[in-house]
């Protein structure tokens, strides 16, 4: 075990992924010589060459396409997006070709090698083109896999995962916890399951379940909420999608109450996916509304960013109306 | 930038016009070499090879077209007047160099052997197509010929292309990748991202550019306003030639050049085949609103099949009987593998759910039995469905 | 009023825009001579001439983007994108720009006057690329309205509005009704509410809520019922964003029961609000759970197209699963 | 396609190396002219405008990035090196031209008169910011003054104003739009779509490419292979320049040309502007880790602020005393409106949900008011919500 921050985690994923396998290969803007803006991308130029990590133009579609095609060869293409809110100019590339590539062609080809890596979310004073958190509309979309970490240990086993996954994995990074969130994070090699909720902490009042950024956020609430002798259990999804519906499924059986909670706009958030199947398969087991707890359905603030973000505080506003309803 | 740029101090303006690209062309329509030209070296089976794929093409647009009018197929699309651009160049190519086309280069596949078997069992869609009957006909894929599956967004396959060519640089196995695309597609973002990028890279691909004159109904004239496409390499620096594309001799010998420097010297081109579409769109199409039949008629003229065959005459590698023969031959052929097209059962209902993922994920599994149920409920309402109800157990759970 | 399809009265509407409002300009590939693939802007050119109605370079990011600009500028910029499966290329261009244009700029500017048509749906034999029914995608996105008609006389008065509103609209034209649907449309110029839904059939036992394409569907599910003696309230939600919450949760009040429909793949589709919003809201009235008659969650298949499809069929399965709960 | 291309019958690959785009260059850096250059016209008093904007932005950046590493701001973005470039091209405008800028463009505003307090009101995203505190510092805009409000994706402005400008033409009242644009910018697929639909369309509109060398960290020669943007202008057949970017004179000169071009004759050009970024990307970037100093060096001595200003004193126009009198005024008088805008109050909570649409719809107002039942129960934990709560009353109705 070794004490280090997301970002170290997420280059030590990088680093092992390369040297494991000499077919992964890590581009996108200035991730080269440089490390990428946020250096998670560090040292791997040096140790790799130029082949293998290296910068590319300033063109996201044109990234994410030449990912595709090199991950159809054989490879296994990291590309890098910037940031989550310049991933839409790829939209096209992922949506309609990395997301039916397999299917489009009856298994006779497929992009299952790619990963984008990609940091979302707020809480860093970065405006509506520094903080959003898309995650709901690659979710919307089968044939992708899409998954959020929430600290170092969780962000180099899940990338290592999704490195390695025979499918193409949007990961999401929350770059508010990038140094915010450190903790021990095994030396060597592993993974963590795609597809897999985590059950963060047990409880029997009711359920919460966020990912990514906003598992701390709700880990505060339920803490909050222990001093009103509220008991919550809570739920990392870690993968939207596929999302572990059995899961939250079983927690809800037994708390009879959920609340889930995102930094996105709420109108068409992952949430409304959650709510809609909960409240479907443990419709006689709730006890009162599934609450969301999301960002205002307007672009991303920046004065009022902490005015707008889905806090702790009013996560616990949610759980005691859910609870006194 | 190591370029010596020279100062000037009165401002003018440049636009390209103070230079021009000429078309290169091996050719005349009589099968006669143009003054100086010279063809380059080709076998009588290599030439034979070509030619009949060419005319396998002509052939098999001709039945399908008049299949979908009969309604025996939901839509076509026809290669018709593009032949020699398309077979020359993947002629040029080593049979297992990827080809990554964009919709209309069907006489790529016919080159490499595709059979009028996986042709039909593609364009209707049923239990034997590779691509499980859930595209539109004509996104043919074949793993084994290296032909990407058609994807219907334009100009998606050509920065796919530049990542495909630069997995080949990084095997070392001297493969290069070609791809595909209309004068129309390039106007795409796409395009200008794979020219940049592979020009960075130092990739091994060749961009071939059908300028077919139209894109659906828009004219060149309102998809660009310069000399065709071939002067947007000058902005990434890199290699092009435009040829004459209903010559397959020149589009032949302009490919070989290309995959010369491609492979050996990591350097992409681009290159311009001039030529026409003449037939609509599509099935769906019908040109007469948008362009004149003189035009078209102008166009036939220069038939690249019948200039290729000229060209073989004079070679005394072909007669009217062997034509005559060939195409009886190719005919026959078709009908026959259509009607056994026809036969097959449609996918499995299984197919519906596998290869979204390498697996079926638990989720579509079930979405999948909800559907099952229902359809046994049904019977009669889905045939389709019905039909391949059992047959498709074990293809539901392999995710093949 | 005159019998006329859809296609007829969407052209009557663009029409009826351009003669009324020099400022109207309709664009887009192949809309100018040819009037579209669909001809749904079929005389426009000759009528307005070139400079108004005119075909673009074959790059949707590009008319996307040159319709914002000419919509800042003060036009009223009608843009057609072919088919709705390739509007992602100018998915950054509405998502990160049509949707902020006003908010970012404290409403200094705006692009009020863009309109974005595109046919969307399948049924007609189209494959994954040209049957996609992408609305959830722009359904949560903030700053944009999303609008989609369900026959002629909807889809004149909509358009005529959503050209309109001094908001970017997307309007997506459910291209198998285009012909299929026809019926009397006011000759003269009129305008239906954004936002707004309506309540197309009256009924008692159960809530069916749908749009576009998908009403002629749900509406033959509601006769099906009835021969069950099951009494069906039809909803066409006509707007998707935003959406008309009020009617549907009185209309839930009323009868207890829900049943969604569309043709999107189930997870992340639009239906997820709609179920999340109105458990919550409705919690205590709802007799059984809400559920969703959608997509599978795969890209859209050709040769089992009809058995993809949720057709009026399932849609009773729906119903009498939740009537009989 | 109405040029007469020659045909050639032996294949020739041509790269765009057979000529090149020289540099427009008028001022030598001491301030005098390049022989055989002869300065535009420019009168004393526009001279001194021009001067005074670009003094006014090397000052603005040089106060703001100190205010940013003293924690008063969280972010900021310098145009250092780059001013004669955007006040060049701006100065050969008319002043209600539109202007659609990348980011670094702020001498643009400064040119046309946006006061200091403006400036301050957006970088502290005050109650008083146009931009209502939605944006990140240097995000300006101003409808007075021509100038679209900046958006941070990159490129997406650039075939807006293409757009704009094809709205302009249409209003036939002689207005043109320019957009500003970096190299890295123009890899992206937005740059291709706008050249290729400006000149199909015919538009009266500029693109201007700040070529600094630089987009963030990555070099140009890792940006694109080919000597420079100016030749993606061949391949739409649009005029272009490539000018001396640190050059205010040539700069000028040019972009009048440019727009003479674009206004009377519907010619859309490109200018290239060759200059360099002297600063970090920006506050949160270090430079030192790809590139050198020496690099910085060799560039800080073509400053184009001393080039102009020895020109100034060339022609008597300017000395020692009043470029201190003009820095110190501009100093103090910064130093005061950063300390207005700091005092101004956050902009009122209801500008959280205003101008996302022209009205607040229903569920958005409701939103609203669950926030502020919210806030007045926890001022204390939210203190700028608390302080704009009953300020912003109207706010929230009126949607301005
Ligand atoms: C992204 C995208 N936009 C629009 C279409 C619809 N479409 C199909 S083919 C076509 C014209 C293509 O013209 P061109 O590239 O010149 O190829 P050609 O048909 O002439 O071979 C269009 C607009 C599409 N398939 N994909
Ligand atoms: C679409 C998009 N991708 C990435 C970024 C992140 N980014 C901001 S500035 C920048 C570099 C821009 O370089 P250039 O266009 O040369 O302008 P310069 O900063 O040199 O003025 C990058 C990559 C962005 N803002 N938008
Ligand atoms: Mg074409
Ligand atoms: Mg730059």
């Amino acid at each position: 075990m070794a004490h280090m921050n997301m970002l170290q985690a997420i280059n030590q994923a990088l680093d092992i992924a390369m040297d494991s396998d000499p077919r992964v290969i890590c581009f996108g803007e200035d991730v080269g010589g440089f490390g990428g803006v946020f250096r998670a991308t560090s040292h791997l130029q040096e140790k790799y060459g130029k082949a293998r990590c290296f910068n590319t133009p300033l063109v996201e579609q044109g990234i994410v396409g030449f990912a595709n095609g090199l991950a159809a060869q054989g490879h296994r293409a990291v590309a890098e997006i910037q940031f989550a809110d310049y991933i839409y100019p790829a939209f096209d590339q992922i949506v309609n070709e990395s997301a039916k590539f397999r299917y489009r062609s009856g298994n006779l080809f497929n992009v299952g090698g790619l990963t984008i890596r990609t940091p979302y979310g707020g809480g860093i004073s970065g405006g509506h083109y520094h903080s959003q958190s898309p995650e709901a509309y690659f979710a919307h979309t089968p044939g992708l896999k899409v998954v959020v970490p929430r600290n170092p240990h969780q962000a180099k086993g899940l990338l290592l995962a999704a490195i390695r996954d025979p499918n193409p994995v949007l990961f999401f990074e929350p770059k508010r916890l990038y140094r915010a969130s450190s903790g021990e994070v095994p030396e060597g090699d592993y993974q963590l399951p795609l597809g897999e909720a985590e059950v963060v902490k047990e409880g029997a009042d009711i359920t919460l379940v966020a990912w990514g950024a906003q598992l701390p956020v709700v880990e505060e609430a339920a803490e909050l909420a222990e001093r009103d002798g509220i008991s919550s259990e809570v739920i990392d999804l870690r993968s939207i999608l596929p999302w572990d519906r059995d899961c939250v499924a079983e927690s809800v059986f037994k708390t009879g109450r959920l609340v889930i909670s995102h930094e996105a706009p709420l109108t068409g958030g992952f949430a409304a996916e959650i709510a809609a199947a909960i409240q479907q398969r443990c419709f006689l087991y709730l006890e009162s509304p599934i609450a969301r707890v999301t960002g205002l359905d307007t672009p991303f603030p920046l004065t009022l960013e902490k005015e707008y973000l889905p806090d702790a505080l009013k996560v616990l506003e949610a759980i005691r109306a859910s609870v006194n309803f | 930038m190591t370029r010596d740029t020279s100062s000037v101090h009165v401002p003018h303006f440049m636009t390209g016009d103070e230079w021009q690209v000429p078309t290169f062309a091996l050719l005349r329509q009589d099968g006669s070499l143009h003054d100086g030209a010279e063809a380059p070296e080709l076998t009588h089976d290599k030439a034979l090879r070509i030619y009949r794929a060419m005319r396998f093409t002509r052939v098999l647009d001709e039945r399908m077209l008049a299949a979908q009018r009969q309604g025996r197929l939901s839509f076509y699309l026809q290669s018709t007047g593009e032949e020699a651009t398309v077979v020359g160049a993947t002629a040029a190519l080593q049979d297992d160099d990827m080809i990554m086309a964009q919709y209309r280069e069907q006489g790529a596949l016919a080159y490499r052997g595709f059979s009028i078997d996986e042709f039909m069992n593609q364009l209707f869609g049923n239990a034997l197509d590779y691509g499980k009957g859930r595209q539109m006909p004509i996104h043919y894929g074949s793993a084994e010929y290296h032909y990407m599956t058609i994807s219907s967004p334009l100009a998606t396959q050509i920065p796919q292309a530049v990542g495909y060519a630069y997995g080949q640089k990084l095997d070392g196995e001297g493969r290069c990748t070609i791809t595909f695309f209309g004068e129309g597609a390039a106007s795409e973002g796409d395009f200008h991202a794979a020219l940049n990028m592979a020009s960075v890279h130092q990739v091994p691909v060749i961009f071939l550019c059908r300028n077919n004159g139209y894109a659906i109904s828009t004219p060149v004239v309102e998809q660009f306003a310069a000399d065709g496409i071939a002067p947007r390499a000058f902005g990434y620096r890199m290699h092009v030639i435009r040829v004459d594309g209903n010559d397959l001799l020149a589009v032949y010998q302009a490919t070989l050049a290309a995959r010369r420097l491609a492979v050996e010297e990591n350097k992409p081109v681009l290159i311009e085949a001039m030529t026409y579409r003449l037939a609509a769109h599509s099935s769906s199409d019908d040109p007469s609103g948008y362009r004149s039949q003189k035009e078209e008629a102008a166009w036939r003229e220069k038939d690249p099949l019948a200039r290729m065959r000229h060209w073989l005459e004079r070679q005394g590698w072909w007669d009217d009987d062997e034509e005559r023969r060939l195409e009886e031959q190719l005919r026959d052929e078709m009908l026959a593998a259509m009607k056994r097209a026809e036969r097959q059962p449609p996918p499995p209902l299984a197919s519906l759910v596998s290869d979204v993922y390498d697996e079926v994920p638990a989720a579509l599994a079930e979405q999948l039995a909800v559907l099952e149920a229902h359809v046994r409920r049904y019977p009669e309402e889905y045939p389709r469905g019905a039909a391949g109800l059992d047959a498709g157990a074990e293809t539901a759970a392999g995710g093949q």
